[in-house]
């Protein structure tokens, strides 16, 4: 079986989307990845009322763990220069308002950029709803970053969203272990494949039509 | 000057009925109001409805150190919250029990519950949201076009009370934050009917700066400190981040 | 001619109605005459995003005016231990959630407890909504001090409101030059008079039927 | 580091094109943003539409000695405000002219015009207002009655541009105000696409305590900082002050 790009690479790649002055919301899992990755001068957002904060502390740093700076996927952060502490109706008319760009897990991305990640099946205790509803429709650019196929092989990339939705028409760019696709209004577009990886092969992986960009390229990073 | 500083968080929560609403914050332990969580739980007050941003139940300690909102389950009627338990532990599984028997969960994004809040505050009727088009959230609720944009019609939120999680108060009830103790709190406190704020500190009128006040005394009844070392103390959190940091499964959850 | 109260001596009652621990907003011109009057322990709020300030500065010590503290009327006031500042949003939540007690003044109350007092005229431009709209409807308490008839007679309490209204059945009660009147959902009670002040002279000076208390009484301060 | 400093307020309102929406404070002249209100006059954009809380003549003042909301009336379509003018002396006499001439007035209370911004900024399609209902502001809107009380649809406020005044901003953006400068500045920095602020200082990134930040870098596009002891400048409005208190008329209507 040919390779796939180690999750690190996806992070990787999509930390690329970014830079200086942008401000990011990166969700729990896969986009959280991308925070080593970040270049210099992104300020990062957490839905629970902060703005421009400095590393997480990881686990060999505990002494370094204030229980007052804490993230919305629960992670210890620590204070930076310039960082701003605000309610969360502050909070969310930053997200509502079209000032950030989210990186986003995803359990299926529709060909018209529908969105299902908060929810695998149909009781809704199963999944969280959060804040990610309010990125997704709010946010100034939604990027995915997923897996391209489920664990046994079907694509997640879809025709219609089968798992409960997270919001409509709101994708903009998906990265995945295969591919990085932009949704288009002719649909999406694949712009570069994973080193080794053909379009026809990915398209193999993918239910919907995808349009091949003329300057197809290797994903690089 | 009126005194809303109580002396035990009983006496601050001893008019709650039955069928009472309460909001209050909750994101990771840090926000909670452990000392008027306890307090209620003490008082049985039933048919409650409990508005949260998130309800997570508490890994590894026991209710004597952490007081956490689980412990009102037997105590609900409806529980409106955004996050309900963590993804990684199959989610809301701790209250299925619960909602066999009866609870009514109103599911909610984060930013809608945030301005729903914000409508009850400043009298609206209603608001058209941006956000559950085409999802659960929408189920039941009118939908309307405007400007060619789909939204939601969604209801104020008033709250008979709000239990708020200060960091210091002056005895005219303005109160000052630290880090995540702010979350939804000052908007709780606008929307709810009565405030009841636990903090780490009781100031005299005038130790804090006007221009630095986050929740004005107005919006505040009710003032209950926090006792030092106890319950939800700073000292208490401390001890207790590294109780946690020495259970691996939690570091994982947490510092990944 | 019987004599009617003094401006002041409105005022005065109408201070009577506040006690320690409320929260007040005073309306320009007359009820801003009851600020000297009020009771210790009475907290005043402005629109513009004060609580809990001090005394006016008054005509004679100018230097103690600090451009960065002026209120809803364009006065200076002073700074106060225990003063919040704070933006419209918040100051408009205090006003709308039924927190506050407003005194304001009245061009006309009808007997239901509808109020107009921005605008005598038919004429927009002839008025200023600015935040007596919001107060009237959302103040847990409205009083309305003003004089019983206008300048050439014509009663000021009507069955209805022919100036422009402000809001609809939100008065509690009026203090007058006169009377002390309250809206009953039965109707107007006539609760005080004016010393020297029978019900039947009052009742000739106001349109719809007064309902006359079992315990009337002169005003008192 | 993006350079959101401008060295010129110029500058600073150069991209304003014919037509766009400006909200802007004004409560006394202390909470005006009188360089950038310069500004905008020398570009001359035309067709623009303000949105203020209050629009007041300045009595016995130069327009050199302060910039106020008035000087703008030659460039606007349409003005939406809830004070035109003061009462003592014939609301809104001045403006009538260019009423006559086609100026569009659109009136709101105080309380309204806030929460229509807070709508924009949290991208909701329309509120339920409760006040207005039997006033003039109902006019040609839709109501609503819910839960026996009666609403107006109100619509949300998303201005092009967002002028405020700042007292210090750092260099990421993150505001803080003074006294009355703040205002309704921080929500109108939330919902306008552009936000400028002009500033008593400008200070170094980290010389704000994060708790006591009120708008939030975010929201903030350009800065320009008050020339010492000009337009607009605390040195200049004390200097004014004592000016106003020499003038009879004005003294009893600022100190009665």
């Amino acid at each position: 079986m040919k390779q796939r790009l180690e999750r690190e690479v996806i992070a990787m790649r999509a930390a690329k989307e970014l830079m200086d002055g942008d401000y990011v919301n990166l969700g729990i899992g896969l986009p959280n990845l991308c925070a080593l990755h970040i270049p210099e001068g992104v300020i990062f957002h957490s839905e629970n009322g902060a703005l421009g904060y400095g590393p997480l502390v990881m686990q060999d740093e505990v002494e370094k763990a204030d229980q007052h700076y804490v993230d919305a996927g629960a992670r210890y952060f620590t204070p930076a220069p310039g960082m701003a502490i605000f309610d969360l109706v502050i909070s969310f008319a930053m997200i509502r308002s079209g000032r950030l760009i989210t990186i986003l897990g995803g359990f299926q991305v529709s060909e018209k950029g529908d969105l299902a990640n908060w929810n695998t099946g149909e009781d809704p205790l199963g999944g969280t709803i959060g804040g990610g509803m309010d990125l997704a429709v709010g946010a100034k650019r939604v990027i995915i970053t997923m897996e391209h196929t489920t664990k046994d092989g079907k694509p997640k990339i879809v025709k219609r969203c089968t798992a409960p939705l997270t919001a409509r028409k709101c994708v903009d760019l998906v990265i995945t272990d295969l591919a990085v696709i932009e949704v288009t209004p002719e649909g999406l577009l694949l712009k570069e494949v994973a080193p080794g990886w053909s379009a026809a092969e990915v398209q193999a992986l993918t239910e919907p039509r995808l349009i091949v960009a003329r300057d197809l390229k290797e994903i690089e990073l | 000057m009126i005194n809303k500083v109580f002396d035990s968080f009983d006496e601050a929560v001893a008019d709650i009925p039955d069928g009472a609403s309460i909001a209050t914050g909750c994101w990771g332990t840090t926000s909670l109001s452990q000392n008027l969580i306890a307090a209620l739980k003490r008082k049985g007050a039933k048919d409650l409805t409990l508005i949260v941003h998130n309800i997570i139940p508490t890994l590894f300690f026991t209710e004597d150190e952490v007081a956490n909102l689980p412990v009102l389950l037997p105590q609900l009627k409806k529980l409106i919250a955004g996050v309900v338990g963590l993804q990684v532990l199959g989610a809301g599984a701790f209250i299925k029990e619960y909602v066999e028997m009866g609870l009514e969960v109103e599911f909610t994004s984060h930013g809608t519950l945030a301005s729903r809040l914000y409508a009850g505050a400043a009298g609206l009727g209603g608001i058209y949201n941006p956000v559950g088009v085409g999802t659960i959230l929408e189920e039941g609720k009118e939908k309307r076009v405007i400007d060619g944009k789909e939204y939601i019609l969604e209801m104020p939120i008033r709250p008979d009370y709000a239990f708020i999680r200060g960091h210091k108060a002056d005895k005219l009830g303005n109160v000052v934050y630290w880090g995540v103790y702010r979350e939804d709190h000052p908007v709780m406190a606008m929307a709810a009917k009565v405030t009841i704020t636990e903090v780490d500190e009781i100031v005299e009128v005038g130790e804090i700066d006007p221009e630095h006040v986050v929740t004005q005394g107005i919006f505040v009844d009710r003032i209950v400190k926090v006792p030092e070392g106890g319950l939800g103390s700073p000292q208490r959190a401390k001890e207790l981040l590294f109780k946690v940091a020495e259970i691996d499964i939690v570091r994982q959850i947490l510092f990944k």
